[in-house]
């Protein structure tokens, strides 16, 4: 198993989680970040005190797949999350040692 | 000065333990006035003039005038709480929002009490430099209108409405020390500050007998004029705001870490609660619904909006956009620069007056602050001081006694001539003197509790610190 | 009683739909009145005294008066929406917010109409304990003064500035039962209590012949005075909020899981605005912008401000820090407190006032609560119930005709003498009324609708469960 | 230093204790007129009728009307800051919050001065579509009433009263085109509005000679009346708003992407505020606190609660639960309806009022606007053209001159009979008026400066686009 | 040494916590998040549009373990953060390299 | 690659970004998180009921770095963001197999 964890601009959510849900892709968590990189941020002014931005609002996507579904999900978020402009984000894999389902204490690949 | 105090507290006291008797019997009605002087009485009542002497009417106050001023009370309280602490509070960071708050709040109540027990009867007892102990605890101050201060308003009411002024003069002071100041310190400090800037500044310039009461008293050493409060507000609140802020220091992390307003909404909510309050604030003190209060509504919303307008045009030109903290300000700049003017003058003055309390004041927050280099945190000096001092000279430039008539009472002489030095003289000693007496207090309360908390506490926040609470709780 | 109900319904429902003749001739102008008389009636405006019979006045409002009714109708309204929506707002949850301001939009819409059909006229029209359907759709209530109830102010004002008081009492009531009781079942728990607990305690001691009504009506069969609703505001929703949280069990996981404020930010911007709103109900209840209104206007202040401190003053003393909500607390307890004396009492008596306020509601809020352990969300019991019955008898000990001249029309022999009494037996009889008929009523709704959400719903909060909405969005 | 004050202070009191003069002597009384003409004029204030010429009132305005008048000016613009700023504020998704509140600031601010320069004049000079320019800077706008427009206010205070509907006009309109049109052509377009569209539709309806100002001028053209702004506020704004909104083009994303309210608890402390708001809307249009204006203040608070009552009963049934922003939705449809109808109708017509509005808007908005497609963000044409129409038309068909006597100076026999007819046709006729103008208005502004921000920046949101801020900063 | 991922119901976090509390655990952090999954969300509508929630909120508990008190940290998260009921949330475990406190730059095991 | 999660203060964030801008890391991601540890929490009483906070505020910084940057990054996390108080935080490493640029789609270090 394997966690893609997935960085993209917050409008492009409904997009990517559409595009996965479309490969068979049930679950997945998201998180409200804020990311640092290439793509600039903007200056606010307050009564002349500048105040400069550089965490851009971001979303997180963490989903957790089993090994074989992996390079279609990686494909469907880039897919779906790409607009070509700089800060468009990245795709991590991590490796899984285990999951488990909660509620059924079902294990492993089942529990995803 | 304070053994004095003493002595006339425990005499209050006295008069306010002593069995509430005597004044129980309704006034037995005496033979009833000739009908001319009936007649004229409620006539006078109309066109705000005394009653005649003897007359029914004059052991009572006019419900149409009372009614102006109870409104206009609720008004001014209004911006303070909660005007005043949104649009403050939306300035501070998210940790400190509730500071503000509880410092707008508690100096409201703790004033209140102050003002009971002796403020009112010193900033308008009679005397040059204060009142005396004539109305502590309100003795006195009933039903029947002062006519002093007021034709047909009753006095407890005028006390009441004069004490919504008392209360937010401390609160915009706390504005420039925002972030970094012991509540307890904050309390400490306007309790002192009051008896040492306000209660004389109020006397000086509106008491009876006042020295610098150019309107009321013919014999005053300054004639100057202040309709609501340029001086004895603004100025008094504004300049101790800039000494304080200078004293205390800057925020933990000043220049490093950004401190932009945590909201934005709060602000803006916040201002617009301020101009509709401010209304009570300029014609309410007109006291009365004559026609000096009209001409104030007036003044002050178009200096308000006037201010509004150029402090965005000013950032649009300036760097393409126009901020709402920029068109807030202004509005309230606008707001503040009027008010020692608005009962004097002509809707263009007052466009005028507006125009230079954008372009004054935008100046002073935008440019001479970042000169300097104080961490005036909401702007208090910018705003207050700089629109208060502007606002006074220039209603000593622009007063015209076509739209006041008492400007002809004492001033005659004096009004589109050397009035404007008079304000200038006003403006100056009063600033002295803030900014002297606060410095002293400011060492006094630092001595006595300390000011700063610390740096930790600072750190985390006053909200916490200070009141064990937080702003905003997600879950 | 229901049935007669039926039938004035049923009779106003036909005067409704008859045609809407007959009325549209203006007075005809009769003969002029002597010279004397007719300025008396113009001196018995200012005066607040009821005018001449058959002068041309009689037939006319005050617009003095009507202005002071008209503006402290919509600061009474102000005091619910959106005052206390957002005090209880703030108070509540994230997920249960909105439940609170639709509740509160909900009754102000429900007791609204309810009053305009027949609540109006069972509270003010002539009877002990009810009135009867005369004023049923307001039929009659218009702009001629209901002498009745006021010199100088329409009729029609009146009954909505009383539709105001009626709007907030179960508005209070929702504190207790925040967060767990479901829309429909507040509703319609409301909806009963109007006819069942509110128009008869408004009828009682306020209406025209009402039973408890002391000042108005000599044959009273408990003198009891309350000048703005200690008994029937306060009384009747914090006891009735007592009971209710009661019968209604605890919150879902209350004492394991924290319920903090959500948002202390919106709970004190409510307080500023219950505290300024509050002018409207205590002063507006002289009907009048007479010497009662300026001296209740003063006493609201003073209370409000040594309920605040008193308050904050405790916490500081035994937690080391004064909070935020507990100097909100105290001013509202303080303004609560004063309720009932507020237009009868002198300045001092009204700190005395203040004083008992914030200690007594802080007992039974910080201790009491916890000693008992019912679940009372938002301390409506704590601050109303206590607050109210507290200045109920209060009222009865400090009342003082100086201050209001009417104390002197049937109750000189029991002023300063055995009114506490009185004042005690009716608060009794109201808090026992209140406790029963609510838990009556409480078991009424449990059988037709049921009370409480599922325990799912109340976890996922009421503003979805009952409004399908959530009450901020982040994206 | 404090014994020297207490010296001084001693010093003063004893120097100054000489009586403060005389101080209020006004312009020089002409000799007296007769007792019969000065009483009868005293009796004109309380029955809101016209001065007799010649006696020493004509030149007054009078307390009582005036402070009604000014409370009034402070409810609407109120209702503009922060009322309609936090209904539409709340309204919008995060990133736009602080768009609403810069443009109902900026056109507050914009429209104050075009006022005082030239609009008032246009709107209330004397003239056939527009008046001519001679109140142009207020000149002569000043203490005295102006008496075509009201018996007892000042001329100046009606400038402003009337000032505070030109404001809320253009600001009701931006709900429309919310979160989509840029802050430099919202303003452009709407100073082009207010001349081409909002001038005149006042002048006509209200204006001396106005061509469709049937209460007023006998000669006019359609006989229409408009109590408080049914055609002049909401059917212009309304409609305007439609065509924009529909030129403009949805917002990006839309149908794709939700785009919920973000904070539904700033829209409803907005409704709140709009409510206490409109009353000084509604019954200030009486322009006098008379018969007129508590009968609008009645019919006022009928219509907003039962329009509330009925859009959540709708959605109660609909689809099980009533939503908050339908009931504030349905509560300011009441309002909106009313309006036009508010100070000529009796209690009973108001609830039947109230009744349509909810019921009709609820259609526009829930069910109309799918069916069509047009992206009418906040529901400007949903809920102020339906209701205005609405509205204006039902004001036709209840109109009844037992509740507003000037009913009968022009229209006696068009009332209760035609006068619906003349409703329509005034509504059609600025229904047409403002689609036309609005549409080329907009291509105007298109033209000289763009109307849409980039794709880009409305995906960023206009706060940071167009005033470089956030709504919220979290640090 | 891993880091269990717990995604949870937000209610349960102050059981959980004393949960691992109980068998010694000391450090934890935790995120509010947003879980896609078969947890059905709800509809709300304004004014006749629909708006479609099926992001719920959830919270994210990280807790880094030494491998010998892996499992008894992960029975105690199911066994308090369980209630039967669809979307109580799933455990993911992942491999951690190293773990350093700041404050005193200790490694491994010693540090979490 | 690698990546290292840090928990830290927030104040300390601008200090920790600039220490890593410094050596030449370009981008990263932030999470508001709320942290469990030794640092004590607060307590507060809102009219008598207390309510005991023992999650304090934390950042989450996350970066994924190239395995021969990973040691100066650490070392300049932990030098910006040690006070020397309890509650400065940890660092935890952990194994990244792969990394993706959404925009350029390119892998592994180029993407980082
Ligand atoms: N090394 C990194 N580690 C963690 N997150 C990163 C890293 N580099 C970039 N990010 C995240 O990816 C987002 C987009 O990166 P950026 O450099 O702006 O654009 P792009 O990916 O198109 O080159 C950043 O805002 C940040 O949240
Ligand atoms: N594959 C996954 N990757 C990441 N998070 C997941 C995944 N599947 C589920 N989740 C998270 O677990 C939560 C619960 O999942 P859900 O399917 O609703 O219920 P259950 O776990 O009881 O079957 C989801 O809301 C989501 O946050
Ligand atoms: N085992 C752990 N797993 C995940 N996060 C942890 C762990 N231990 C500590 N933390 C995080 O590190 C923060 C600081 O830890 P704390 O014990 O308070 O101080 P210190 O790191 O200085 O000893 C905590 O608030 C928590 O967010």
């Amino acid at each position: 198993m394997k966690k893609i964890e997935a960085i993209i601009k917050p409008f492009k959510l409904e997009e990517v989680k559409t595009g996965l849900a479309d490969i068979g892709i049930e679950g997945m968590t998201v998180t409200e970040v804020k990311g640092f990189g290439r793509q600039k941020g903007h200056t606010e002014i307050y009564r002349g005190s500048e105040y400069t931005v550089d965490f851009l609002p971001k979303i997180k996507l963490e989903v957790v797949v089993s090994d074989d579904v992996l390079d279609k999900a990686v494909e469907a978020i880039i897919r779906t999350a790409k607009t070509g402009k700089i800060g468009d984000g990245k795709i991590f894999i991590l490796p899984v040692e285990q999951a488990i389902r909660i509620r059924t204490e079902e294990q492993g690949d089942r529990a995803v | 000065m304070f053994k004095k105090l003493a002595i006339m507290a425990g005499l209050a006291a006295l008069c306010l333990s002593a069995p509430l008797a005597a004044h129980a019997q309704s006034p037995a009605p005496a033979a009833p006035a000739p009908m001319e002087q009936r007649v004229s009485d409620l006539e006078a009542i109309q066109t705000n003039n005394p009653p005649s002497a003897g007359g029914l009417l004059e052991k009572y106050a006019a419900p149409a005038h009372n009614t102006w001023i109870m409104v206009s009370s609720g008004l001014v309280l209004f911006m303070t709480l909660p005007g005043l602490a949104l649009f403050y509070g939306g300035l501070v960071r998210r940790k400190n929002v509730l500071s503000i708050l509880a410092q707008c709040l508690g100096l409201t109540a703790v004033v209140t009490v102050l003002w009971w027990a002796i403020g009112y009867s010193l900033a308008f007892g009679k005397g040059g430099i204060l009142g005396g102990a004539e109305f502590a605890f309100f003795k006195g101050v009933e039903f029947e209108p002062n006519r002093t201060y007021s034709n047909w308003v009753s006095h407890n009411i005028w006390a009441i409405y004069q004490l919504t002024f008392a209360i937010i003069t401390p609160a915009l002071t706390i504005g420039a020390v925002a972030e970094r100041m012991k509540f307890s310190a904050v309390m400490l400090f306007s309790v002192l500050w009051m008896f040492v800037v306000y209660f004389p500044a109020a006397h000086l310039f509106w008491g009876d007998g006042g020295w610098f009461n150019g309107l009321a008293n013919a014999d005053a050493k300054v004639h100057a004029i202040d309709f609501a409060g340029g001086i004895v507000v603004h100025i008094t609140s504004g300049w101790s705001a800039l000494i304080l802020c200078i004293l205390l220091g800057k925020r933990k992390d000043f220049g490093r870490t950004p401190m932009p307003p945590h909201s934005m909404v709060l602000c803006t909510a916040g201002t617009g609660m301020l101009w509709v309050g401010w209304y009570g604030f300029n014609a309410g003190s007109a006291v009365a619904a004559d026609r000096v209060a009209t001409t104030a509504f007036v003044s002050t919303t178009l200096s308000a909006a006037v201010g509004c307008l150029v402090w965005g045009a000013i950032e649009w030109i300036q760097r393409g956009k126009p901020s709402v903290l920029g068109m807030c300000s202004g509005a309230v700049a606008g707001l503040a620069t009027i008010t020692p003017a608005s009962g004097f003058v002509s809707s263009q003055s007052a466009v005028i007056i507006g125009f230079c309390a954008g372009l004054t004041t935008w100046f002073a927050c935008a440019k001479l602050k970042a000169m300097l280099g104080y961490d005036d945190a909401l702007d208090t000096f910018g705003v207050h001081a700089i629109g208060g001092t502007v606002g006074t000279i220039l209603a000593g430039v622009f007063a015209d006694p076509h739209f006041n008539p008492n400007l002809d009472n004492n001033l005659s002489k004096l009004v589109g001539n050397g009035l404007w030095l008079e304000q200038v003289k006003g403006s100056l000693i009063m600033i002295v003197w803030s900014v002297g007496a606060s410095a002293i207090l400011f060492f006094v309360v630092k001595a006595l509790i300390g000011v700063r908390p610390t740096p930790e506490d600072e750190e985390q926040g006053l909200d916490l610190a200070d009141h064990g609470e937080e702003g905003y709780i997600e879950t």
